[in-house]
């Protein structure tokens, strides 16, 4: 019997004590903000959208090889010997076109592990979080400077390049088998 | 119990031969407002009252293991974020210090400070979570924003730290991936100040209500043989008066510098082993957690937190099992190398997955309203649990 | 006890069935056959009064290359120490004896070894699939396993969107 | 009836000219119109307080976007979302009863609304068992649900329904027993009469009669209450985290709406009982306040009531079915009996 109505003081009592904390945050101010209409600033290591900074990018796929999803694709073009690409911010040389480089940001997984590796700090994370699309496509960034028809010709121009050296290996080769060959002759 | 291993039952149901009566088989999930997250757990019941419960998991699988042998040691990381997500630096922690101590690292003191409380500060907003959404499962709507609010600010500093605020990929092999910003520790500092006194407000609204008491103790009692035999670990075996936790019994990184009790259920409210039981070990075991992060912040020394982060992950051949105190228990990853350059595998001990698995030995027996209880009560994680 | 202690017992209870013992691994492991007497090995292991290793930690597949393997993490909690079992499996048609009924926690650690990796648990009281949908073909953790094109007519490998969205 | 007719004669004395079964149908449709307008806007703000309501006690806002001030317009929003909603009736369910079940049961609450008494000359059916009627018609609300529920074809509907079913029916009981305390002290069915014998300021109500035996009795009537409309935490039959929603879970759009309707008109109708019984129904809380119209009173001190709903439904968790029963059996009902017993002992004395 004791015990049937300590229960019910029990339950009495702690419903009181419970709405008295609900009253409470009646009247204490809200802690959400209205997000459309006021912005939080996000700290400066925020981990959002990526980006690249192509002027001092110098192609060396750290950051491709380190995505753990693969969501970074570049393609290089070796620079040709008499052509000056200009150094990056912190001085290294730049030695090859960097005709393609494609981040898909549906796949990022903004682990930051591309922004580690990278030699002159030109892919970084910015704060900038709003970049919902209708279209997935959308959210596939090309950084590289090059236009199509620049990044064709220097593909063009790459694959002349390897052909000729191709010839020229063949060439060689010829000859070294033509120069044995006489030579077995010789020895015969 | 004895060591035989017939799943215990919470009563029997006595129901007279005459009366016609009929099982009804239901399902709870996949798509099931407390189920926490894609658990589809088959019912048989009569009436209310639940005759059997079979889990069905693997609706969130997503090939963690088969990923993590195609990819780099350290590209491992982010990945183990994602398996158990409230508390990703924990998941980082156990994976990061099997591969330090099989290649044999020493990790840079201020690199050690910093995890410990990180993980810390990640093991009170998973806690906070299980509150919260237990006090859901319960019926209690508002408690779970009260624990969103105070979670939010340790999301905040670990957005400050490292810049996200859910998958964190923060502890590397060999150290952390930043160190902390200038003043961030006396943020943490003013975090345990302001903490502190608000989870008596929980407690005034949850935890000693009545009616949640009576909701909660006495329903879905782990006895402790049941609990070791089933694999149980962490909060919900340590409710069952188990004292078991890696980080007093199997100290890594640093937690044997630190001064914190293990909480275990005592039965204060009902049987030991109650859900009220886990439920009270999980708030008591922020009062530690704070304690932890009150040390640390205090004994943390200068230094460069990266300075023991290898260029390149290279373990030798062998295996290990690395046990970590994580959240929701003893999660355990078992790694193989080959010597090259990705991992040969790795296998996760997820403790959800063991802590789900005894949940068709105490569900037999209750009503629907308290397998929902027990389920919360567990604190699963589906993403660990189908990894 | 320490591993070795446990070695020599088991060595001197179950000489057939302890292979082989290891100390110079980070954390030393018994070799064991699976098909001599393991199950009563791993019965005594956790009846002993000087073993009691209530609690199975870890039961992990392995790809050892040629044959498959189980991993067993065992550890008491009441004279806290441990041990790691290990054990070897032809890999077509390997068959370990159950453990399920020794610890509960076994029962789903076998079903996903033998999800993932094709492993049969003799005695096992309900083996199937439990993280993969019941009529996927293949073990997908084997080293070998090549990932088919379809599942029930849905496309499983992602075709390359980059670009474009999926038509 | 005749006190309505009267009242309308007086407001419209054109009325009177016209045959009495035009009069009379023109009048009781009139006050349907108004019964279901009322309904619906008290649902609107209902809703939209209890949102708010939730909301600051969350530490958040609630709505703020549609309308502007506060979000006024986001529950009207929400209504003309649920009209243009597709329909949706599941294949296998019964689909009369499915389709009939959200009409049961707003009208069940509806009725309750003809014996509410608004003022001294307003009240549209002044019955001499009012209080009787309302209780009669407002538990018919059960069998919406039970309809709903089976109807479905969803085995968590059904669990909702039989709970449901339970539940009101043995909550009816603390109900009437402790509304039977109040009326062996007023000695009259009729509501007017109930509330005409609170008059004279707030120390005179019934919930001061016989200090503390009658306020224990309203606690007791306001918590079976909140049973019978199916609020936490007695709100076991929609249950959410248990039951998905319970009744209505293959509900959707505008029939959805009518249970809503019905849930937030069952609110108030409930409130206005205790109002009405308890707190004295259209008597201003002092007499000098007297030039205050009454409908201000009845409806400022039922809302009262429902803010107090709202706020436990935010505070509590919820209960499970047998400590449901519990407390209606083994709690409330003995002690509605000893109060009983109490006051007629008084009384008697």
């Amino acid at each position: 019997m004791k015990e049937y109505f300590r229960n019910i003081y029990q339950a009495i009592a702690t419903i009181l004590i419970g709405m008295g904390v609900t009253l409470r945050h009646l009247f204490t101010r809200a802690v959400t903000i209205q997000y459309p209409h006021v912005k939080r600033e996000l700290p400066s290591r925020s981990r959002q959208k990526l980006f690249v900074n192509m002027d001092d990018c110098i192609g060396c796929l750290q950051c491709a090889r380190a995505c753990p999803v693969d969501c970074i694709t570049i393609e290089n073009i070796k620079a040709g010997k008499d052509e000056d690409l200009g150094v990056t911010s912190n001085g290294q040389k730049k030695r090859m076109h960097v005709i393609k480089f494609d981040i898909d940001m549906a796949k990022c997984c903004y682990c930051a592990d591309c922004v580690f590796p990278c030699p002159t700090e030109c892919i970084t994370m910015t704060p900038d979080y709003e970049f919902a699309t209708y279209d997935r496509g959308d959210l596939l960034v090309h950084f590289s400077q090059y236009s199509a028809e620049e990044a064709e010709a220097l593909r063009e121009r790459d694959r002349k390049e390897k052909a000729a050296l191709a010839a020229a290996k063949e060439a060689k080769l010829k000859a070294a088998a033509q120069a044995a060959e006489k030579k077995d002759k010789k020895d015969n | 119990m004895s060591k035989s291993n017939l799943p215990p039952t919470q009563f029997e149901l006595e129901i007279s031969d005459d009366l016609k009566t009929e099982e009804m088989t239901l399902s709870m999930g996949p798509q099931h407002p407390s189920t926490h997250g894609v658990l589809q757990v088959i019912l048989k019941t009569d009436g209310e009252i639940i005759k059997s419960a079979e889990p069905v998991i693997g609706y969130l699988h997503r090939c963690f293991e088969k990923h993590a042998e195609n990819v780099t040691y350290h590209q491992v990381i982010p990945y183990t974020d994602r398996l158990d997500y409230i508390a990703s630096m924990n998941n980082n922690l156990g994976y990061a210090i099997g591969l330090e101590r099989m290649m044999n690292l020493e990790v840079n003191e201020r690199a050690e400070y910093l995890r410990v409380i990180v993980a810390e500060l990640n093991r009170i907003a998973s806690h906070l979570i299980a509150l919260g959404t237990y006090g859901l499962d319960i019926g209690a709507f508002t408690p779970f924003l009260y624990v969103f609010r105070d979670r939010e600010l340790i999301l905040d500093l670990f957005e400050e730290l490292c810049g996200a605020r859910l998958l964190y990929n923060y502890i590397w092999v060999g150290g952390v991936a930043y160190d902390a910003p200038q003043g961030w520790i006396d943020k943490v500092k003013e975090f345990t100040d302001y903490f502190e006194p608000k989870i008596k407000e929980y407690n005034d609204i949850l935890t000693f209500n009545k009616i949640f008491i009576e909701r909660t103790a006495n329903v879905g009692v782990i006895p402790p043989e049941v609990g070791i035999n089933y694999g149980v670990s962490g909060p919900s075996l340590r409710g069952s008066g188990v004292n078991f936790d890696l980080r007093k019994d199997a100290p890594y990184s640093i937690y044997d510098r630190f001064d914190f009790d293990v909480c275990i259920g005592k039965g204060e409210m009902g049987t030991v082993g109650d859900t009220w039981d886990r439920y009270w070990v999980r708030v008591a075991e922020m009062f530690e957690s704070v304690k932890i992060i009150r040390q640390a912040c205090d004994a943390i020394p200068e230094g460069d937190a990266k300075e023991t982060v290898p260029r390149n992950i290279k373990v030798p051949p062998g295996d290990y099992y690395m046990a970590t105190e994580t959240p929701r228990g003893e999660l355990g990853y078992y790694i193989i190398s080959d010597g090259g350059k990705n991992p040969n595998r790795v296998k996760v001990r997820s403790p959800a997955y063991s802590n789900l698995s005894v949940l068709p030995a105490i569900a037999p027996g209750v009503m629907i309203a308290d397998l929902v209880a027990i389920i919360g009560s567990l604190d699963i994680v589906l993403g660990e649990i189908d990894r | 006890m320490t591993a070795q202690e446990i070695y020599d017992t088991l060595k001197k209870k179950f000489p057939d069935t302890v292979l082989e013992f290891n100390s110079e691994a980070l954390q030393p492991f018994i070799k064991l056959d699976a098909e001599k007497q393991f199950y009563e090995l791993c019965q005594f292991l956790r009846d002993d009064e000087a073993m009691d290793f209530d609690f199975l930690r870890c039961l992990s597949g392995v790809d050892y290359g040629e044959p498959l393997g189980a991993v067993y993490h065992l550890f008491s909690m009441k004279h806290r120490h441990e041990i790691v079992l290990k054990i070897e499996v032809a890999r077509e048609g390997g068959k370990i004896p159950s453990v399920a009924d020794l610890w509960r926690t076994a029962d789903w650690h076998e079903r996903e070894i033998f999800d993932l990796y094709g492993i049969t648990f003799t005695n096992h009281p309900n083996l199937k699939r439990i993280l993969l949908p019941d009529d996927w073909e293949g073990h997908p953790l084997r080293k070998d396993y090549v990932t088919p094109e379809y599942y029930n007519g849905i496309p499983i490998l992602h075709p390359d969107t980059k670009g474009k969205t999926n038509e | 009836m005749d006190a309505t007719v009267a009242f309308f004669y007086d407001l419209i004395p054109a009325l009177s000219n016209l045959p009495d079964w035009l009069s009379y149908t023109i009048i009781g449709a009139v006050l349907t119109v108004g019964a279901f307008l009322f309904i619906a806007v008290f649902a609107l703000i209902g809703i939209w307080l209890e949102r708010k309501i939730s909301g600051h006690m969350q530490d958040r806002l609630g709505p703020m976007e549609v309308g502007g001030w506060h979000g006024w317009a986001q529950t009207i929003a929400d209504t003309v979302k649920l009209l243009v909603k597709e329909d949706i009736i599941p294949e296998k369910a019964d689909k009369f009863l499915f389709k009939f079940a959200p009409f049961i049961m707003f009208t069940a609450s509806m009725a309750a609304f003809a014996a509410l008494p608004w003022s001294a000359r307003f009240i549209p059916a002044n019955l001499n068992v009012g209080l009787l009627y309302i209780l009669s018609v407002s538990s018919l609300v059960v069998i919406g649900i039970l309809m709903g529920g089976w109807a479905s074809n969803n085995k968590w509907s059904l669990y909702g329904a039989m709970r449901s079913a339970a539940q009101m029916i043995s909550y009816e009981i603390p109900v009437a027993l402790s509304l039977i305390v109040a009326l062996l002290l007023t000695g009259s069915m009729d509501m007017q009469e109930i509330v005409r014998g609170q008059a004279g300021g707030i120390f005179n109500w019934n919930i001061f009669g016989y200090f503390p035996l009658l306020f224990i009795a309203f606690i007791i009537y306001f918590i079976a209450s909140l049973a019978e409309v199916n609020r936490t935490p007695f709100d076991l039959p929609e249950a959410e985290s248990e039951l998905v929603a319970g009744f209505m879970t293959e509900y959707s759009g505008m029939r959805w709406a009518f249970f809503m309707l019905a849930e937030y008109a069952n609110m108030f109708v409930v409130s206005a009982i205790s109002t009405t019984v308890f707190l004295g129904g259209w008597q201003p809380i002092a007499p000098f306040l007297d030039f205050i119209p009454g409908p201000f009173w009845f409806l400022g001190k039922a809302l009262f009531l429902v803010l107090i709903q709202m706020w436990l439904r935010w505070t509590l968790p919820r209960l499970r079915v047998d400590q449901l029963m519990y407390t209606t059996w083994k709690v409330l009902t003995p002690f509605s009996f000893a109060l009983i017993l109490l006051v007629s002992f008084i009384k008697v004395l």
